[in-house]
């Protein structure tokens, strides 16, 4: 097959099984729709494959797919075609999706098999991955956005997807639109791209990117990069506008692995990837980028650690790593942020998809203050789960430690970095581990609080077979991008597959210093025990029935407080923008609407009315007085034309 | 005085003398009698001005037609001498009294002192003058001619008012009632 | 009027001799009314004063004249009093402008030591260009001594036959009119002189191009115009309030109609317009469609006449007087007989209903009145070609 | 005043005449109650254009003007007819032809 | 003769209709005599040459000798997709008024055929005093459509509708006329033709309102702003749009609307380019004004019909906004969000007037949990409203991108402004479907004995798969249709202080023409 047809495939597959379960709404049977929409994304998973090797093939100054299909807009010099390009980026990229997207659909049969609307659901899961594909291969931004906009579409429906109970459509609501604030940055972006460089291609842009940087903060190009970054705020929840995310944690659980933990989420940092030769240029977007994910990063953790419903810890925590990977691309290490991407995708899927597993085994409850010792009833999902906690944690050796410690060494390296960014992200990673200890040690350890009507069982075949392979991932998947200074100690000296990959792709950093090792392992180690010594602590805290917690929690107040409510940044929202804009559009409509135009019109028309009962007292009926004024006027003319 | 000036003068006492009575008689029927006398007089000067047809067709059409169509009504009204035929106002009385003078007063002033359209006309006046049959004929020629689509639109007219008199007259008790 | 102060006076003298002559006409009419109904109901009629009861109306001038004289309570004096002197008025106008002969030429005569003349008098009162409209308008105003009467009289009797009398009047005044416009097509005038004139002679049809004459009758008005002369005709009987059209005096309705109130010399007055209408209703009928003084015969030409005349040795001015008198003559025994008929009719037909009249009227004489000017005008169009 | 030339009847003595007349009727529409004698104060305008009319159209030789007052007279009869159907229908409700009552068609 | 056919066939449609004798049979009737008009118009399609901005089809007779007045229709690459439009959406609406639509049947058709003739008029007529005489009789029959077959206040939501937007064309005639006594005192012989207006050259003060191209130009654009209707002007549209029948509505914001900003791209701009380009800041600002502030208050309106008009006017907004940023972007964009927003918010009146024809409401609280009552009402909903949010791949985003890339390229500030409009347009639309659709179920959803929820027809289905098929048509390939528009619309942008229009000679070019209609893309 040629990559077009390939590629073809790889698209039209899971739109066509959109389709299919589209129009088998009504039907109930969760095997044939979920067998339906997993072969499609299966199918587009061999595509992917199948195309990443063909990559593999190629020669490396030149590793790139370019499929054109038709011409979308052509106005004037603006030209959009409907084209894809797999290139080192997106081709990791799709494997990803497409892969974790088949594990999840996978995992999705057995646990929405209860529900009615269970071909819809694959439907919409089937057109998310459309979306995201879309999103990831678009060659130009324009067929990006629509991948983007499509997507946040897809997570609309989704996390509304029991749309019956108020708050899951509201949180829907809540991330189409917090989504469609980043939107209209990134459009304005696009914009400026555009209008600057008269091309939206992304190889072209990258190919005009101007190699100087400049550091004015009201160059065009600094402005694109941020406004296209708070679209990326946007998309991957970020400070300001990743509120949205803990509430999307409202869809169903495969969904919240999906979408908003392995790849929609992901797709801001892609964006800032896929330009990264632009956002080199404007190293003060970057300023800005690694800022806001540095403090993303510390602040949404600092919230997990209290939160006890157990997708919204995994929710906080995804925004906590998603701040890493801005950090990193902030300070340059886009390969690395991307690296952690990956690793990312396949440990916070895992543990999205373990929830799920233990969300289903204990009839949906999420509160971890209700669980507990639950590892004797659900031991693969343990396992499993113990597999991601350990990822994540960035244990040694596991994928998590390879791309986090990348990001905290190149945020502390890097020219771009700041020692103050590598202490923050430090700080974010403590806290991770403190929370997700906190989590393991509440769900799976310890005594069981699980209440009397409940009783937890294991899953299915069909839901562990996916939570093992993402395991196994998670463990290994951090293998193909070891550092220098740790393959060297290596038996075999494993290369670096990941940056040799990568490395056409991405712009160097400029002035970057060759690494110190003895600085990098004091690093190293510095945060690796940190991050030990506190999931040690968590784990005496919440491992067994300890009262440390709550003492803690009386102490500090007001801060637990703060915490628990997080940081009332939704209250604020509510208060500085919604009800203020509500009240506007109120007044704006009451008072200019209907008291001001309607008034003016109504005076208008009240006018002519009065002056026509003015005039009407005058033609009062009386005939002689109309004719009286009749003589009169004759009189007058008369009279003024005797006198002329 | 010639015969011609005796006439005119004599008609134009009557003519005034009846014409004021249309307006001062305070019963409507004598008011209507002095107007068929006006007609008459304005027929008759018609004649002095040799338009004979004319005169005819006043005799006709106005008193013998439309006037006579008042005396009935007001007879079928019994209309008698009214106690307020005019309106009450003292002022606007006299207001619109001051207007009817002005207003004859600003025209007989003004034709009396334009000697110049006097003369300019007067002078091809006499010259001019059709005979009564010449007149009639040149009239039926004109109408027939260059007044023929005028002709037939008033022709359209009094069939519509014919046929709307009709309908109003038929109707009880006018507009009012339901 | 005329040139002179003779001239003046002779015409002046001419209108008083007409109107007299009409006035004068009366009361034979009234006799020969009297006397020819009770010759239609086979009785004897007025027989005691006089030959043939000839005197009977002196009698009952007599008897008008030294009549009480009243004005009803109710009544409008002036009115009252106007009405019947007004209808006289009327037919006498309008019978002035009719002619009943050739003109009268007078030689130049020696008069208060002066020379006058020559005069051509004319036999009528006075002649106008429009005399047909002229008549027409005339007669229209008959109306109000009749409304007149009725108001001034304050009796509902005689204001409801004014008001049946003056409606009935309008309505046939239009089939009136247009009856005779057939014979003003045909003859292109108003004249009654013209419209005369073009009656002599024997009859000659001419239809494009091709002319049939019919020696032995006259070129009458009424051989043109049948339909004309019947509808003007009927219209006239109407006009003039007489049977079968005297709704206006209905007695078993409305008692009298409008002059119920009257009696002596006011209603004389009133018998006198009456009779007034019909001569000038006839003296219409017979200038319009009966060839006017024109004798019955064709060969009998006023030129033939005043041939006859020259041959008997006259000057002009007898030939002129000689033939006027002659043609006059034939004009008055016309009149006569039409009159005849009139009263005939009276005594011999019933009267009509309100509505049949005023739908004999509408429906169907103004129609065919207006079908009769249609087709002459056509007709006239076409023989032109 | 009184000389020759004024008492020669010319154009002047029928427009002032006609003027005279006009203003009399005028002041009939203006003065009169009785909507019937309002009808016929305007026949009398009418009459008086009518009489301008006719001596214009002698003095001028020019024929027009008569046909202007045999379009006035039609005009004139039709407005009486229509005048005098509205002052029936009033009065059979009112009975009354006041003026003041027309009022009422103003609805 | 085509145009000519196609203008005036539904008249005679509407007389067939007068006089046809069965009332069972009338809709039918109607609807083929709808489809028919429109198959007759996609021969515009074949006949249309897209290569030159030329008129083409042009039918040009001396109407009013004395005032140059002519009987001139011509179509150009700007008219033909908004008469294919009126055309499109006939059927449509016919079909939709099957059910809603229960009195007075015949005189209902008639107005609408009257309608479909005055507005294919509007868009096709050349002739100043012929298109005035179209945009006016295109008031009566809606005024009739919404005076009788409206809501319960129709009386003043007709009365309010028709004075407004005749107060604006009187201003226009006045102007009219003046334009037609300049072009007689420079050529010597009056004439209102359009072209002859082009050519005028009007004189313009720089910052003097009282001149007479200001002036013109004003009183144009004030008739045709309270059409479209932009932000002072708008207040009619709510109350016209909630008292409206289905059809009605439908036609209003499909059709009707796009006269105005038709009337600006044919008529105010071009023969006013100085004015139009000076007081351009003007529009710009109620452009963006109408835009978000049609957005704030539709976010708060209770009545579903209330909302989506506003809507409107959020969307007229941008139209006009793209059409003053005067660059081949912003106009390119408002000529296909003309159509968009016929499509996209046709679809939403008419979806709206469904379920209003079940419930008898529109009160948004009261509605709550449809989507599961009635999931494919719900599906066809959300696919009119994406358009309508403008989301990828739908109709809407292209028009609506197009506008904001040609406004910010023309004026930074102004684009970054109305940006928002994009994120407020999904705030309202996704919470009144919220609202409406997600939840608990509403008093009307629960309480269906008298109104019983079943969802959409096939009748209902087939009035809304066409709209649902262009709207992803013309998101996906809106090349189709930008290409047989690009050369007027790029004429337009070169020739802006010079606008002239030539009228292309005889089609010879009628089989080339046929033979290089591709329209797959």
């Amino acid at each position: 097959m040629d990559h077009q047809t390939l590629v073809a495939v790889l698209l039209l597959a899971p739109l066509v099984g959109f389709f299919i379960n589209g129009f088998r709404y009504r039907k109930h049977n969760h095997l044939v729709a979920g067998a339906i929409a997993t072969t499609m994304v299966f199918i587009s998973f061999v595509c992917s494959i199948l195309l990443f090797l063909n990559l593999t093939e190629m020669k490396e100054e030149n590793r790139r797919i370019v499929v054109s299909f038709f011409e979308w807009l052509k106005v004037g010099n603006f030209k959009a075609e409907f084209s894809f390009v797999i290139d080192q980026i997106s081709g990791i990229m799709i494997l990803i999706i497409t892969g974790i997207g088949s594990l999840i659909h996978l995992f999705s049969i057995e646990y929405m098999h209860h529900d009615k609307g269970v071909a819809k659901y694959f439907s919409y899961l089937n057109l998310f991955v459309f979306n995201m594909l879309l999103l990831v291969l678009g060659s130009n931004l324009l067929v990006m956005f629509a991948g983007w906009e499509g997507v946040g579409l897809c997570s609309y429906l989704l996390i509304g997807f029991w749309f019956s109970d108020e708050s899951k459509a509201a949180a829907g609501m809540k991330a189409f639109i917090t989504n469609r604030i980043g939107d209209a940055a990134f459009l304005i972006g696009m914009f400026i791209l555009f209008l600057q460089f008269g091309t939206i291609d992304f190889a072209n842009l990258n190919g005009l990117a101007p190699s100087t940087p400049t550091h004015d903060w009201l160059n065009p190009l600094t402005i694109a990069c941020l406004l296209l970054f708070i679209g990326a705020t946007g998309k991957s929840a970020q400070i300001p506008l990743y509120v949205w995310l803990p509430d999307a944690m409202a869809g169903p659980t495969p969904v919240s692995a999906l979408i908003h933990a392995a790849t929609m989420v992901t797709a801001g940092v892609y964006m800032i990837v896929r330009l990264n030769p632009i956002f080199m240029a404007a190293p003060n977007a970057l300023l800005v980028v690694a800022i806001v994910g540095a403090a993303t990063a510390v602040i949404a953790a600092s919230i997990g650690i209290v939160q006890n419903d157990i997708k919204k810890v995994l929710a906080y925590s995804t925004v906590s790593q998603l701040g890493y990977m801005f950090l990193g691309v902030g300070v340059g290490a886009f390969g690395s942020a991307l690296f952690h991407l990956m690793t990312h995708a396949f440990f916070k899927a895992l543990m999205f998809l373990g929830s799920g597993s233990v969300i289903h085994a204990m009839h949906e409850e999420q509160d971890i203050q209700k669980m507990g010792g639950l590892k004797k009833y659900l031991p693969i999902t343990h396992l499993t789960f113990a597999m991601g906690w350990l990822a994540i944690l960035g244990f040694p050796g596991f994928s998590g430690f390879f791309s986090k410690d990348e990001i905290l060494w190149m945020s502390y390296h890097s020219p771009m970095g700041h020692p103050a960014l590598w202490v923050a992200g430090v700080l974010g990673a403590v806290m991770t581990a403190f929370y997700m200890t906190r989590l393991m040690a509440l769900t799976f350890w310890g005594e069981s609080r699980v209440p009397k009507n409940i009783h937890p069982h294991e899953s299915p075949a069909l839901m562990w077979i996916p939570l093992v392979v993402l395991a196994i991932l998670s463990v290994i998947g951090g293998w193909i991008g070891i550092p220098h200074i740790i393959s060297e100690i290596l038996p075999g000296h494993p290369a670096n597959i990941w940056e040799h990959w990568l490395n056409p792709m991405i712009t160097k950093i400029p002035g970057l210093a060759a690494a110190n090792p003895q600085e990098e392992w004091t690093l190293m180690g510095v945060s690796v025990t940190l991050v030990l010594l506190s999931s040690g602590i968590a784990f005496i805290f919440y491992g067994k029935a300890s009262e440390l917690p709550s003492k803690l929690s009386e102490n500090f107040g007001g801060l637990y407080r703060l915490l628990v409510d997080k940081y009332r940044v939704d209250e604020f929202y509510e208060k500085a923008l919604i009800r203020p804009f509500v009240w506007l559009s109120e007044n704006l409509w009451l008072h200019v609407d209907v008291s001001f135009i309607d008034r003016c019109t109504h005076w208008c028309s009240n006018f002519v009315k009065g002056a026509g009962a003015m005039a009407r007292t005058v033609q009062n009926g009386n005939l002689q007085q109309y004719a009286m004024y009749m003589a009169l006027g004759l009189v007058v003319i008369l009279s003024y034309i005797l006198m002329r | 005085m010639t015969t011609d000036a005796f006439l005119f003068w004599f008609l134009a006492l009557v003519t005034f003398i009846s014409a004021l009575g249309v307006v001062v008689f305070a019963n409507p029927i004598f008011s209507a009698l002095s107007l068929v006398m006006t007609m008459v007089t304005v027929a008759a000067l018609f004649a002095t001005l040799n338009a004979f047809f004319l005169a005819g067709v006043q005799l006709i059409v106005y008193a013998g037609a439309v006037m006579v169509l008042f005396v009935m009504v007001l007879m079928l009204f019994d209309l008698h001498k009214e106690k307020k035929a005019f309106t009450q106002g003292a002022f606007s009385g006299s207001v619109k009294l001051l207007l009817g003078g002005l207003l004859a007063g600003l025209i007989v002033g003004a034709v009396s002192m334009s000697k110049e359209l006097y003369k300019a006309i007067s002078d091809q006046a006499v010259t001019n003058s059709a005979t009564g049959i010449e007149s009639t004929k040149a009239l039926g020629q004109l109408l027939f001619t260059q007044y023929i689509f005028s002709f037939e639109v008033l022709g359209i007219l009094l069939l519509v008012i014919a046929i709307g008199v009709v309908a109003l007259a038929r109707s009880k008790g006018g507009t009012h009632v339901k | 009027m005329g040139s002179d102060i003779v001239e003046i006076g002779i015409n002046g003298i001419k209108l008083v001799l007409i109107f007299l002559m009409m006035v004068q006409a009366v009361p034979i009419l009234v006799w020969v009314e009297r006397r020819g109904s009770a010759f239609i109901q086979n009785r004897l009629g007025p027989n005691r004063v006089g030959p043939l009861g000839l005197l009977q109306l002196l009698a009952d001038a007599v008897k008008f004249l030294t009549k009480e004289e009243f004005v009803p309570a109710k009544g409008v004096p002036f009115l009252y009093y106007m009405a019947p002197i007004f209808a006289l008025v009327p037919g006498a106008v309008a019978f002035s402008a009719i002619p009943m002969a050739t003109p009268l030429l007078i030689d130049r005569f020696e008069l208060f030591g002066q020379m006058w003349g020559p005069y051509t008098i004319l036999f009528q009162g006075y002649e106008i260009g429009v005399g047909v409209v002229f008549v027409l308008g005339i007669s229209s105003l008959a109306t109000y001594s009749i409304l007149m009467a009725g108001w001034g009289s304050g009796n509902k009797y005689s204001l409801l036959g004014a008001l049946r009398a003056s409606a009935q009047i309008i309505s046939y005044e239009l089939a009136l009119g247009l009856s005779i416009v057939g014979v003003l097509l045909l003859n292109g005038s108003f004249n009654f002189g013209e419209i005369i004139a073009a009656q002599q002679g024997p009859l000659a049809f001419t239809f494009i191009g091709h002319t049939v004459t019919v020696p032995f009758l006259p070129n009458w008005g009424v051989f043109y115009q049948p339909i004309g002369a019947l509808l003007f005709l009927t219209a006239c009987f109407a006009e003039s309030n007489r049977l079968p059209f005297d709704l206006a005096e209905g007695e078993a309705e409305l008692v009298a109609g409008f002059h119920v109130e009257y009696g002596g010399f006011k209603m004389l007055l009133f018998f006198i317009g009456e009779y007034g209408h019909m001569i000038v209703g006839s003296s219409m009928f017979i200038a319009l469609f009966l060839g006017g003084y024109h004798f019955p015969f064709p060969g009998i030409t006023p030129e033939v006449l005043r041939y006859y005349a020259t041959e008997l040795g006259y000057g002009p001015q007898g030939v002129s007087i000689f033939t006027a008198l002659i043609l006059f003559l034939s004009f008055f025994v016309k009149l006569a007989l039409l009159l005849w008929f009139f009263i005939w009719v009276r005594w011999t037909l019933p009267r009509f209903r309100y509505d049949q009249l005023m739908d004999l009227g509408w429906k169907t004489m103004l129609p065919w009145a207006l079908a009769n000017t249609i087709i002459t005008a056509i007709v006239i169009q076409i023989s032109k070609i | 005043m009184l000389n020759e030339a004024w008492i020669e009847p010319g154009l002047n003595h029928y427009l002032m005449l006609s003027a005279i007349i006009f203003s009399l009727g005028l002041l009939g529409v203006l003065l009169r109650k009785n909507a019937i004698v309002m009808l016929m104060s305007i026949e009398l305008m009418l009459n008086a254009v009518n009489l301008t009319f006719v001596a214009f159209s002698k003095y001028s030789g020019n024929i027009n003007g008569q046909v202007m007052v045999f379009f006035v007279m039609t005009i004139a009869a039709a407005e009486a007819a229509v005048g005098l159907a509205i002052v029936a229908s009033i009065f059979k409700r009112f009975k009354e032809v006041n003026i003041r009552f027309f009022e009422h068609l103003k609805g | 003769m085509l145009l000519s056919t196609i203008v005036f066939l539904p008249i005679v449609f509407g007389l067939i209709l007068l006089a046809w004798p069965s009332e069972r049979t009338l809709r039918p009737l109607a609807l083929a005599f709808g489809l028919l008009e429109f198959i007759l118009s996609l021969f515009l399609l074949h006949l249309y040459d897209p290569s030159t901005p030329k008129l083409q089809l042009v039918e040009n007779y001396l109407w009013i000798e004395r005032f140059g007045i002519r009987y001139f229709l011509g179509i150009d690459g700007i008219s033909l997709w908004l008469v294919l439009l009126t055309n499109f959406l006939m059927p449509i609406t016919i079909l939709a008024s099957w059910k809603a639509i229960e009195e007075r049947v015949r005189g209902f058709h008639i107005a609408l055929f009257v309608l479909q003739t005055a507005m294919l008029g509007t868009f096709l007529a050349l002739d100043g005093v012929f298109f005035y005489l179209f945009w006016e009789l295109s008031l009566v029959p809606m005024y009739f459509i919404i005076g009788i077959w409206g809501g319960t206040r129709r009386i003043y939501a007709t009365v309010k509708f028709f004075i407004y937007t005749m107060f604006g064309s009187v201003l226009m005639l006045v102007a009219l006329i003046y334009l037609m006594l300049v072009t007689q005192e420079v050529t010597g012989q009056m004439s209102s033709s359009i072209l002859d207006f082009y050519k005028l050259d009007i004189p313009f003060i720089q910052g003097q309102f009282l001149s007479p191209q200001s002036l013109m130009f004003f009183a144009f654009a004030l008739a045709f702003a309270i059409k479209v209707p932009v932000f002072p002007f708008h207040t009619w549209l709510p109350d016209a749009h909630v008292e409206a029948p289905t059809p009605g509505s439908v036609l209003l914001a499909g059709v009707m609307l796009k006269m105005g900003t038709y009337g600006f791209i044919r008529w105010a701009m071009p023969i006013f380019p100085e004015a139009a380009a000076h007081y351009a800041w003007v529009f710009l600002f109620i452009g963006a004004v109408g835009i978000l502030y049609g957005a704030w208050v539709a976010m708060v309106q209770p009545d579903v019909k209330k909302l989506v008009a506003y809507s409107s006017v959020s969307h007229m907004g941008y139209i006009i906004l793209g059409l003053f940023s005067m660059n081949e972007y912003g106009v390119t964009g408002a000529l296909y969000q003309m159509l968009n927003h016929g499509i996209s918010t046709g679809a939403l009146f008419l979806l709206i007037g469904m379920v209003y024809e079940r419930t008898h409401n529109r009160v948004i609280a009261k509605y709550g949990g449809l989507a599961g009552k009635m999931p494919m009402f719900a599906l066809f909903f959300f696919i009119a409203l994406i358009s309508s949010i403008a989301v990828p791949l739908t109709n809407g985003f292209i028009g609506e991108f197009l506008i904001l890339l040609g406004t910010f390229k023309a004026y930074k500030a102004v684009g970054a402004i109305v940006v928002l409009g994009v994120i407020f347009g999904a705030v309202y639309m996704l919470w009144m479907y919220k609202r409406i659709f997600f939840g608990k179920p509403g008093e009307l959803v629960t309480h269906d004995k008298d109104h019983p929820l079943h969802d959409l027809n096939l009748r209902e289905i087939l009035v809304l798969v066409p709209l649902t098929v262009l709207i992803f048509w013309m998101g996906i390939f809106p090349g189709s249709f930008l290409r047989l528009s690009e050369a007027s619309l790029k004429h337009f942008i070169a020739n802006q202080g010079n606008y002239q229009l030539s009228v292309l000679e005889k089609e010879s070019s009628y089989p080339m023409a046929l033979k290089e209609s591709n329209y797959g893309n």
